[in-house]
């Protein structure tokens, strides 16, 4: 059975739910209370678009306990159309191959299985554009 | 606010110390401490530990050092802040003695790493559980992220990254109580296993146990117990975004920036002024990194500085002379403390085959997570 | 050492809060402190906070809240000592704004208990993990061996203990952020289902949600920001074996009794000048032990004052308004500073239905473990 | 596998390994670096005497995951003829029979089998003197 931990962040993971800051204007994911560019508190609900580029990333091969059956895998700060920063997996390509720069698309997955229980936990990964 | 000085030190050797549990290492490293300033009577005990809970299952460090240190009753009081826990410690010692709250105050670093608990996600507990952790990124792979931006940003090369090992070892293998004492050549470090591309494990610091104590009183008071006190000139605490994906600059840690110019303004030096510095190079990018943000060089410019001799006993601002996180060994928690040590033994004069000559002021710079926290003091021969 | 003031506080509900987490819960509550103030700016966080490693798998939430509170940057320290962080917290922010280091400092204690975790063995981390919990002592099972050792010395009853409840549910009756604002009975309490003997669940303090904010500043910068400023009179800490077997007399608390001491003596007052407190009672028996550590009573007479209703609202000493942790809750790192609330609110006569006429000084009292920490704070209305 | 911590405690957990401090006599169990009553640091090695009394006690009906299928069992703290106290518990008996001033014998006994692994960790319990 999924935790609350898990089904509170169901909104960003599963929709990329965000929020753009009605004082500054720049979008922030997952949504909070507070922006933290200019302090303000009001929002518009947003999502994100599906589409970006990578701007750091790395090979992971020594993996956390859940995921040593994946590794080596890419993970990326992707930056999306809006600006917005997130920190993704990056799967159906090489590893090696995924480097600053590199345009991707934000697809819903499977992300890991959790525990021993192996509850199944999703959210969004990055695929490269053809 | 008063004047604090450092007037004793004490630290166990780092390393995989199997026959020693958590209350072991600080008891060792205490009474160490204690005695060689005629076993004062202590007024408040600060202990820097990262993670007990999720390490060894204990919780609630402050009375169990008391009480094992034989001083149960004392005021003790556990702070966090990841792997900048042992130096936020001596911040709050520091701020508890130049509030006149307290007068002799101990401040302690401690972490047990190796005792069965997985350590990969332990670390990943500094990072933002849900939005880095979560999608599976590891504590190495932030540092990863960070080192392939600058490459990508600066050109900074393998190279460069391998010569901080290489240093570093260099320093470590003149100090009795690291964990690795053996040189290693670029080449190894450049072929050992990869963790997160770009780094390899010679970028990366150990799995440690250890402790580190210091013993704090007002300056005005340092001579009753000793002949060396060293002054904390100053302390500068800061903090950045949690999340590395939310920093407008990967490559720059602002929090890093923001506690050196709080420290440096308030001790009234420089840049230029620090003779010695102790960095955490909890990965080898870290340290490159971090001189940047201490405005040691130009940014983008460490690798050079590096590969240059300039950082190296001998150099010009020699770096990390204990050897630094990477060869000493970092238990997270005692870290903070144990690069203040070095600094002292260093203004002393007392650091031997790794003294760097005439030092009278020197920086220590502790960090927690992948620069979420930063503390920076600033120590000087008194 | 500066004089320092309470200007505002926040705080959330305690309670089951499933739609929030630990960040969500600490951003709510500093933004209700902080906003009642025309949102100054911070100079210093500390956040008091047991244990989000084991609790939530997040560590280093100095960053984490000041990231979320949209003040990335400003120094932010985690302090812990098990049900005490937030006494411990408070005791810092304390420190910082006397030493004169700081001017604006955000104290928060908070606590996400409810988020899946083991709850029972997370507790135990604050007892002693290797000659207590390893042989399958639990925390309530802690406090009833304290409860079974007060009855067989003082013939203290189950009556006794139930009244402890019986009070604390009425006062919480009354507060509208309490997680149980239900009455019980005697009886309720007495037939309730047994933890550890002779403490059943009615004598037990919940599984709390929740955080709470104090801002503190200088007091003589105090009227610029409210016109009802609390002073924090004296702050007293200190430390007791950590293991109850440890313990001369496992019925006294030597830790709350020295901590009470050194507040009471620098803060110039004796037990009798307190006109309400907020104690520790996390189980009924411990708020007993409490108040005759405290000296409003002697020792084993706790009981008896309780049943003929001293310690109630309109009593001589009226103890825990709020509901207690019994009644409000405990969500273990917030508790410290909601008990500094309710203080806060009876010394500004804005407690309502719970309000103790003419309050000028108050005290609060908070603990971690079976006792092996506590810390007391004195405040008065200037 | 037992972890390190588990057999850093053998000594005391198995053969009741205590030290006497040189400079008060106070009996200390397990063994420390410095002694909590004088702050001595000298010691002789001792073993505890299996024999003692019950100072106070508990039942315990909520257990922690290890011992759930214990409950309820008893706790005591034991106090032994050299005036050492510790925690253990109660075996062999009615938990509710088990009250302060009780004579205990201290006995080599299971206590608890451990995480997932099932890995055996020994030590002693209190069973009441006949
Ligand atoms: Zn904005
Ligand atoms: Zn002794």
């Amino acid at each position: 059975m999924p935790s609350p931990r898990y089904w509170r962040e169901i909104p960003s993971r599963y929709r990329l739910e965000a929020a753009a800051c009605r004082g500054c204007k720049r979008v922030i994911y997952p949504k909070r209370q507070v922006c933290p560019q200019c302090g303000g508190v009001e929002f518009e609900a947003t999502r994100l678009a599906h589409r970006g580029r990578v701007v750091t990333s790395t090979v992971v091969h020594v993996a956390p306990t859940d995921l040593q059956m994946e590794a080596p895998y890419a993970m990326a700060v992707v930056e999306t159309e809006e600006g917005v920063r997130l920190m993704v997996q990056v799967a159906d390509c090489d590893p090696s191959e995924v480097l600053p720069g590199m345009e991707v698309t934000l697809e819903f997955r499977l992300i890991r299985k959790e525990d021993h229980g192996g509850i199944l936990c999703y959210g969004h990964k990055a695929v490269p554009v053809e | 606010m008063r004047d604090v000085a450092i007037i004793s030190t004490g630290m166990t050797p780092f390393g995989e110390l199997w026959q020693s549990g958590l209350r072991d290492l600080f008891v060792q490293a205490a009474r160490e401490a204690l005695m060689a300033v005629g076993s004062p009577s202590v007024d408040a005990i600060y202990v820097g530990n990262m993670s007990g809970g999720q390490f060894v299952g204990q919780e609630h460090l402050g009375p169990l050092m008391a009480d094992h240190l034989g001083l149960a009753g004392v005021p003790a009081t556990r702070v966090e802040s990841a792997c900048a826990s042992g130096g936020v410690a001596l911040r709050c010692g520091f701020l508890d003695v130049a509030a006149g709250a307290s007068d002799l105050v101990l401040v302690a670093g401690v972490e047990k790493m190796n005792d069965g608990a997985d350590v990969t996600n332990v670390l990943a507990s500094a990072a933002d559980q849900e939005t880095e952790v979560y999608h599976g990124i590891t504590f190495p792979g932030l540092y990863a992220m960070i080192a392939r931006a600058h490459m990508a940003r600066y050109g900074t090369t393998e190279e460069d990254l391998a010569a901080v090992s290489v240093k570093n070892h260099r320093h470590g293998a003149r100090n009795p109580k690291a964990q690795f004492r053996s040189e290693v050549t670029a080449e190894q470090v450049m072929t050992s296993s990869m963790v997160a591309e770009p780094l390899r494990l010679l970028h990366c610091s150990p799995v440690s146990d250890g402790a580190a104590v210091v013993l704090l009183c007002p300056l005005e008071r340092a001579r009753e117990f000793t002949d060396a006190p060293i002054r904390i000139r100053s302390s500068g605490l800061a903090t950045a975004p949690m999340a590395l994906a939310d920093r407008a600059d990967p490559t720059f840690l602002d929090a890093v920036s923001l506690a050196a110019g709080r420290a440096y303004k308030s001790g009234g030096v420089t840049p230029s002024d620090i003779q010695v510095a102790e960095v955490h190079d909890c990965f080898s990018i870290a340290e490159l990194c971090v001189l940047e943000a201490l405005c040691f060089t130009e940014r983008g410019s460490a690798g050079e500085l590096t590969r240059a001799g300039e950082t190296a006993l001998g150099g010009r601002i020699p770096i990390n002379t204990s050897g630094g996180l990477k060869s000493k060994g970092h238990p997270v928690g005692a870290t903070g403390v144990a690069q203040a040590i070095e600094i002292v033994e260093q203004l002393r004069g007392e650091a031997g085959e790794r003294q760097v000559p005439d030092a009278t002021i020197g920086l220590a710079q502790n960090m927690g997570g992948s620069g979420a926290s930063s503390v920076v003091h600033i120590f000087e021969r008194v």
